[in-house]
């Protein structure tokens, strides 16, 4: 076996107006776990969808344990043994986990008959390889986010990749179910499997990974050893310069209270929770994944209906709001999912931004130009939006960019209380913590901020006061030096341990 | 493009024979409606209308087979009125050339060309099968007119009519054609490459592509068998009739789709069976005999089908809802 | 009970107890076969025979479907109105192999299906069509351009009041030249587009209209109107007279039309059947009258209600 | 010169094949491109131009209508038949209710209970079929004293050497056009057709979106009744049958996404004209209907192809 079992040389990609590769070298050893890093835009996925056969690069070369190759398509490369697992899971969900597994390549007689005994088989195999909890027979859709991937990692297993490549494998984990993940990783190592791993959370980078390679605008700005580097340098290399503080907290500083919630239950998504937030304040959320907590935030912002509860706004007692309501109340819900929830993709960025706020920009339901482009111009500046106009699709703008419209359509409006669940899934370090910046500044200016992360260090960053959820209750409430992660971690892992025991 | 719903555990036979009912209904709902007609009219549950509905509900049948796995796959046929006009055209008009069977054969062949046009134009163009069907719909008649030049054609032997009038007890060669199909169709969805294939692009049409299955050319045998099996039902129309009619099969696939619907086929693609399919098909055939021995008006007909179709919907929805919490 | 004066024979059961089961061709499309399922539903009250009137919606299968449905209910009659030529001989076949009378009314059906049926009523389309083609060339004086507005195409009257309108012309009326023919589907709002069309690309060469009914007769009338045309500057001679298009006629509108009565067609077919539900021998043959209404005698005729 | 021309392909390729559809015509047909042949064409498009503006926001917000058709029977019916009972202005009036009141329940069942549109539509496609022969018996209405009422201007009469029906047809359209460009209802539309998740995570209720949607889409249909009542003066129970496809084919001709979300009321306008210039332009040549109909078929798929792969910027998906 050669000392490199990938290896990219030269490969330029350019997509209209955008050219996403630029001449980009980079290999990969057996048994490694080679991190790709950069900011949203950088190029990163695109060179994995051009190893796995998705895009076909305009110039460069691909070898393969030595041999220059060409990757046909999706499933040549998975022949091969070069196997993507996608930044969306790229899974059946009516279909079985067998059939998941060997999608598009089904072990078939000549006459294209399944050979189902041999398909279960050697789906059960693969499973039991990973040491996957559930059978071949299960229906997709009815797993949970973690157990999906593992049916797409257990394609590994079944094509014997030699090339497995994680596009943000994490984004959607709970901590424990990353530790399988992670464990899971070593184990492909171990038998000397090539790993690619995409992320953009540095902790993890530093966990797992053997070397950096840092991608910007398209170039590689070099490839280091995981062990001779530290975040700075990355971080410089990948957008300029360094961050000195990762997070900012806002002065504590609290005014009056702006929302209070009691009893507030939405079976069985979560059930009797109760929590006030103030003027100046951030308030964490934290929980892992399932734990409820969007589902919470739904419901006080109306789109979802309570089965019980009362809300108080302002000291004042309201009745269960609608969505419409409780914008025209200045209440504001940056949702976590931007492109299903926030953004209308076919818009541009100028119309995105009022949609929330039509009545502000009307007079007598006629809208108002003029407004909207003022206010599309304030906070393309003042969030250094890059985009080429008021009408550009929002759908042509990198993630980050997009993020940015859903704050600008929030923010727009002076809202009284800000909720922001989980805003820095999926953005690099760089807009991450200009977006911690401005939860700090927007506590400043007396707005009530309840922020949703599923990464520790983030929501004890932040926040002044975090509550944890688990299992649709809330178990505990910390404050102050009580702000650990031990004690998150016990609040969630303890209200947990009955239910696993079950 | 995730599915949410209840993670399968064992649970009590009952709620298991529930939920089943839950992902059946349209059996229940066919019983429903077989109880209702037998206790109203004294002509219905007698095995030669039984035989009847099998027959008359086979034709709307076979073009729903083809219907369903265009539908599994996320796409819509609407020109299955007028394949079957054409084929049944051909398959009467040529026999004077060529003899029957030549006829026939060449019939069906023009389904599947017919099929295979559609199928490729909306692999190829990227256009929404509802339009480039529409299409179809309106100009595919439009050739049924250009080669029969408005006459209706009679065979010119009646012993083509015939053929169909073989009987298993009250159960005609038709809808013995009819549940071969649907068997042999059912078969293909469950336990071919090509059937687990039409879920998995409905399902996911990215995920598909992403695993190397050939999207385009896999819809074009959908549509090329959608096609074909229109034309399975213009032949066997015409040997009912002994004749084509240009104008056979006007909203024709209008009763497909609610067949298919009514069955619990989604329309987004991905869920449905050839089973929930039949169970359709008979629910509507056993309503149209119903209301036609019940001596209703042709207005009550009308409005019946188009209430009947929206309880169907709303039940569904209801039933769902509840499955899905 | 005792038998009605017209039945010329015996009751073999009482009239309360003969099942009849009557098909009709479109009952929603058009006056006539509106009027004609009305006159029958209301006839066989008169009579008190059980009658069940059904509308194929001029779906050939799907009235194969209906006989195929009454047949198995074991009526004494059946009446059909084929929706086409030739599609209902199975069907009829079979009704007739399992002993149930036939008769079939208003169109006949084809030539291979008449010795499974008992008799035909009905006006004679092509016959009708024959006196439209005389109409026309009268009123044209044997020669001119006429125009067609045609039927929804396929149907066996679309065919015979075509066919049989161009062979009499050809016939009769070598100088009247045809500028065009097109399909307006029975429908009266269409007519009219394809007459203004008409209008526009032959202007004043237009001489003459034949429509294959009054319905669509009116739609051409209208056009002629919104064209700033004169009564009877452009002849138009259709099939089958309506209430308006008698309005239409008596304005000066109107050229030449037939009258045919859907009551006299609708008591003609039942009184024939319940004859051969009581196995009395009818003639082949039964046909109503449609005589020639022009402007000259259309005061002689009531005006229609249909 | 060259990039111009091709981003002006990009944008309007519709346009573009449409006005060489119309030269090649007007080539072989001298009557093609009168003023009086475009108005005969503009007045028999504004029936199925008028339903096209309403059916155009149903589809906007990613539903679809086709009970319009039946729909459009249904009112002809009243239309007439209440002139005669109760006089013109009370038989428009009731129209118009009609009209709005059978949107409003398909608004009802598609955008409260959320149930399939098409589906929907298609049932009440069926029983409003019934409920026409129900409601006439299946015989035909006609004005009675069609010579002497006002009723017949919206058919036949003219303004400013205009027929009223067109007139009424483009200032819909043009209503509808603004509607949709500049006010807060028209955003609201195309919000819930881009995506409806995201509109009612903005505060904006889709159900009643949508549910507006189609009481409009009664509403132009009603309107387009009283014009066919007025042009026809009379109704036959068959009057709209098929109508549904034409203005959906209109609608989609003009480029208006299925999808829901892109698209627009000029973009309809144009698509339902080509539709009525395509089918004069062959009757003028004197071409049979199923040549029409052939002609129609490969025009749909040929626009739409051409428009399609210009967004795209590429042929072939
Ligand atoms: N199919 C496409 N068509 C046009 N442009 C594209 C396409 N896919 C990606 N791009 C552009 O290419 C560039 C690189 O995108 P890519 O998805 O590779 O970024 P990334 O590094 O994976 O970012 P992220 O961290 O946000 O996932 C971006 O500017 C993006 O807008
Ligand atoms: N175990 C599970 N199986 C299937 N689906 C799940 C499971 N857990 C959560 N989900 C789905 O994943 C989505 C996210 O879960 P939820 O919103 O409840 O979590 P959360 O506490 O908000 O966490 P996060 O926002 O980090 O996802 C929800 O739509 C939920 O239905
Ligand atoms: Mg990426
Ligand atoms: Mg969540």
């Amino acid at each position: 076996m050669s000392d490199v079992v990938l290896k990219v040389k030269d490969i330029t990609k350019t997509f209209p107006g955008v050219k996403a590769l630029d001449r980009v070298s980079f290999d990969i050893r057996p048994g490694e776990v080679h991190a790709l890093v950069g900011e949203n835009g950088a190029g990163k996925s695109t060179l994995m969808k051009a190893l796995a056969g998705l895009h076909r690069p305009d110039e460069g070369q691909i070898f393969y344990q030595g041999e220059a190759i060409e990757v046909a398509g999706p499933l040549d490369a998975r022949r091969k043994g070069i196997l993507l697992i996608h930044q969306e899971l790229s899974l059946s969900p009516e279909l079985s986990v067998a059939e998941n597994i060997y999608l598009g390549a089904w072990p078939t007689n000549r006459f294209g008959v399944l050979k189902k005994r041999e398909l279960r088989r050697d789906a059960t195999a693969a499973l039991e390889a990973l040491g996957c909890g559930f059978g071949p027979d299960v229906r997709v859709g009815s797993l949970s986010v973690a157990k999906q991937q593992m049916v797409e990692i257990a394609r590994a297993e079944a094509f014997r990749a030699n090339v497995v490549i994680f596009d943000e494998p994490t984004a959607s984990l709970t901590d424990s179910e990353k530790d399988q993940l992670f464990h899971t990783i070593r184990g492909l190592k171990a038998r000397g499997v090539g790993i690619v791993y995409i992320s953009h959370k540095m902790d993890e980078i530093f966990d797992i990974t053997d070397r950096i390679t840092v991608l910007r605008d398209g170039q590689v700005q070099g490839t280091v050893d995981t062990r001779d580097t530290d975040l700075n340098q990355i971080t410089r290399m990948m957008i300029g310069r360094t961050l000195d503080t990762y997070f900012v907290k806002a002065k504590a500083e609290f005014g009056a209270e702006v929302l209070r919630v009691e009893g507030l239950s939405n079976r069985p998504l979560f059930e009797d929770v109760s929590f006030s937030v103030r003027e100046g304040e951030v308030l964490g959320l934290y929980g892992l994944v399932g734990a409820g907590r969007s589902e919470l935030v739904e419901t006080i912002f109306g789109v979802r209906r309570a089965d019980a509860g009362k809300l108080f706004w302002k000291e004042g007692e309201i009745e269960l709001p609608t969505p419409r309501q409780s914008i025209d109340m200045g209440m504001a819900l940056v949702p976590e999912s931007r492109k299903e929830q926030g953004l209308v993709l076919m818009m541009g960025g100028r119309e995105n931004t009022s949609l929330p706020h039509l009545r502000l920009f009307s007079e007598v339901s006629v809208m108002n130009r003029a407004k909207e482009m003022a206010v599309f111009e304030k906070y393309r500046s003042a969030l250094s939006i890059k985009t080429t106009g008021p009408d550009q699709a929002v759908s042509q703008l990198s993630g980050g960019n997009q993020q940015k419209f859903v704050l600008a359509k929030w923010l727009c409006a002076d809202p009284k209380l800000i909720i922001l669940d989980e805003p820095t899934r999926g953005i690099d370090v760089g807009s991450k913590s200009a977006i911690h910046e401005l939860i700090a500044e927007l506590a400043e200016q007396g707005l009530a901020v309840i922020v949703i992360s599923s990464e520790m260090p983030e929501v004890l960053g932040v926040s002044h006061r975090v509550l944890a959820m688990s299992e649709g209750s809330v178990v505990a409430e910390f404050e102050g030096a009580a702000m650990t992660e031990e004690h998150l971690i016990d609040a969630v892992s303890h209200a947990r341990e009955p239910v696993a025991a079950e | 493009m995730s599915h949410t719903s209840t993670v399968t555990t064992d649970r009590s036979p009952a709620l298991a024979a529930l939920s089943w009912l839950l992902r059946n209904h349209i059996w229940v709902f066919l019983a429903l409606t077989i109880i209702v007609f037998s206790l109203a009219s004294p002509y219905f549950l007698t095995l030669n209308n039984l035989g009847n509905i099998l027959t008359q509900g086979a034709f709307i049948g076979i073009l729903a087979i083809g219907m369903t796995m265009v539908m599994i796959d996320g796409e819509i046929d609407l020109s299955v009125g007028a394949v079957l006009a054409l084929a049944s055209a051909l398959a009467i008009g040529l026999q004077d050339h060529m003899g029957v069977w030549p006829a026939v054969f060449l019939g069906l062949m023009s389904g599947a060309a017919l099929g295979f046009l559609n199928g490729s134009l909306v692999a190829l163009s990227g256009m929404h099968s509802f339009i480039v069907t529409l299409g179809g719909l309106i100009g595919i008649r439009g050739l049924v007119f250009v080669y029969t030049g408005e006459n209706a054609l009679m065979v010119p032997d009646f012993s083509y009519t015939e053929i169909p009038e073989i009987y298993l007890g009250p159960v005609s060669l038709t809808a013995i054609i009819f549940f071969g199909l649907a068997l042999l169709f059912q078969w293909v969805l469950s336990s071919t490459r090509h059937g687990r294939e039409t879920y998995a692009v409905g399902d996911n049409i990215e995920a598909a592509h992403d695993a190397g299955i050939n999207v385009k050319r896999h819809k074009i045998i959908n549509f090329t068998l959608c096609g074909t099996l229109a034309a399975v039902c213009g032949i066997l129309l015409s040997m009912r009739l002994g004749t084509a009619e240009p104008n056979a099969g006007r909203i024709w696939e209008l009763w497909t789709i609610i067949a298919v619907v009514l069955g619990g086929t989604r329309l987004q693609g991905g869920f449905g069976s050839l089973w929930m399919t039949i169970g359709g098909v008979l629910t509507l055939a056993v309503l149209r005999n119903g209301l036609r021995l019940l001596n209703t008006p042709n207005y009550v007909e009308l409005m019946v089908m188009g209430s009947v179709l929206i309880l169907a919907l709303v039940l569904d929805k209801i039933l769902n809802r509840r499955e899905a919490t | 009970q005792d038998a009605p004066e017209w039945l010329g024979g015996e009751l073999k059961k009482p009239l309360s107890e003969t099942r009849i089961g009557i098909t009709v061709l479109y009952p929603g499309s058009n006056a006539y076969q509106a009027k004609y399922a009305e006159t029958a539903e209301a006839y066989s009250q008169e009579l008190g025979i059980q009658a069940t009137v059904m509308d194929p919606q001029g779906d050939p299968a799907v009235q194969f479907d209906q006989i195929q449905d009454m047949a198995s209910q074991n009526p004494d009659a059946l009446v059909v109105w084929p929706t086409s030529q030739n599609a209902l001989i199975p069907a009829i076949r079979n009704a007739s192999r399992s002993g149930i009378p036939v008769i079939t009314s208003n169109s006949p059906i084809g030539e291979a299906g008449r010795r499974y049926i008992v008799g035909h009523t009905g006006p004679d389309d092509c016959a009708q069509a024959e006196q439209a083609a005389e109409m026309l060339g009268d009123a044209l004086g044997g020669e001119g351009n006429i125009v067609v507005v045609e039927g929804t195409p396929g149907y066996s009257v679309s065919i015979l009041r075509k066919n049989c309108f161009l062979d009499r012309l050809a016939d009769g009326y070598p100088d009247v030249n045809i500028l065009a023919s097109q399909t307006a589907e029975w429908n009266r709002e269409k007519a009219q587009t394809v007459m203004e069309t008409y209008l526009t690309q032959f202007g004043d060469e237009i001489d003459g209209v034949y429509a294959f009914d009054d319905g669509m007769g009116l739609g051409v009338i209208s056009a002629l109107q919104g064209a700033g045309k004169e009564p009877g500057e452009v002849k138009v001679v259709t099939c089958n007279q309506f209430g308006e298009g008698w309005d239409a006629m008596k304005a000066g509108w109107h050229s030449g039309s037939n009258k045919q009565s859907p009551v006299d067609d609708a008591i003609l077919a039942i009184q024939t059947a319940v004859k051969v539900a009581n196995g009395i021998e009818v003639p082949e043959l039964q046909g109503i009258e449609t005589p020639k209404v022009l402007p000259e005698n259309v005061d002689e005729f009531e005006r229609p209600t249909w | 010169m060259e990039q111009r021309f091709k981003r002006l392909l990009r944008r309007h390729g519709l346009v573009v094949a449409f006005l060489v559809f119309l030269a090649g015509v007007a080539f072989n047909a001298d009557a093609f491109l009168t003023p009086g042949n475009i108005l005969d064409v503009l007045r028999q498009v504004s029936i199925t131009g008028m339903m096209a503006v309403g059916v155009t926001f149903v589809v906007l917000t990613g539903r679809l209508d086709l009970s319009v058709g039946s729909l459009l029977t249904l009112l002809t019916v009243i239309v007439v038949d209440q002139h005669n009972v109760a006089g013109p202005f009370p038989a428009i009036v009731m129209t118009l209710i009609a009209g709005l009141c059978i949107g409003a329940f398909n608004g009802l069942l598609v955008g409260f209970v959320g149930l399939n549109a098409l589906i929907v539509t298609l049932a009440m496609l069926s029983f409003l079929q019934g409920l026409v022969l129900f409601y006439s018996g299946g015989s035909n209405v006609n004005v009675e004293n069609a010579q002497d009422t006002w009723f017949a201007v919206f058919g036949r009469g003219e303004f400013l050497g205009l027929p009223l029906p067109v007139i009424l047809f483009l200032v819909g359209a043009v209503i509808a056009g603004l509607v949709l460009q500049f006010t807060t209802f028209g955003r609201r539309v195309y919000g819930v057709g881009g995506n409806e998740t995201a509109s009612i995570f903005s505060g904006i209720d889709a159900r009643w979106t949508v549910f507006w949607t189609y009481v409009i889409s009664g509403f132009t249909t009603g309107v387009a009744a009283i014009i066919m009542g007025s042009r026809v003066m009379g109704a036959q129970n068959t009057i709209g049958q098929g109508y549904e496809l034409t203005v959906l084919a209109g609608v989609i001709l003009g480029g208006t996404s299925l999808l829901g979300g892109s698209g627009s009321i000029w973009r309809t306008v144009i698509g339902i004209s080509m539709l009525g210039f395509i089918q004069n332009g062959l009757l003028l040549l004197g071409f049979p209907y199923y040549v029409q109909w052939l002609v129609t078929w490969a025009v749909i798929i040929v626009a739409v192809w051409i428009d399609l792969g210009a967004k795209r910027g590429r042929i072939f998906a």
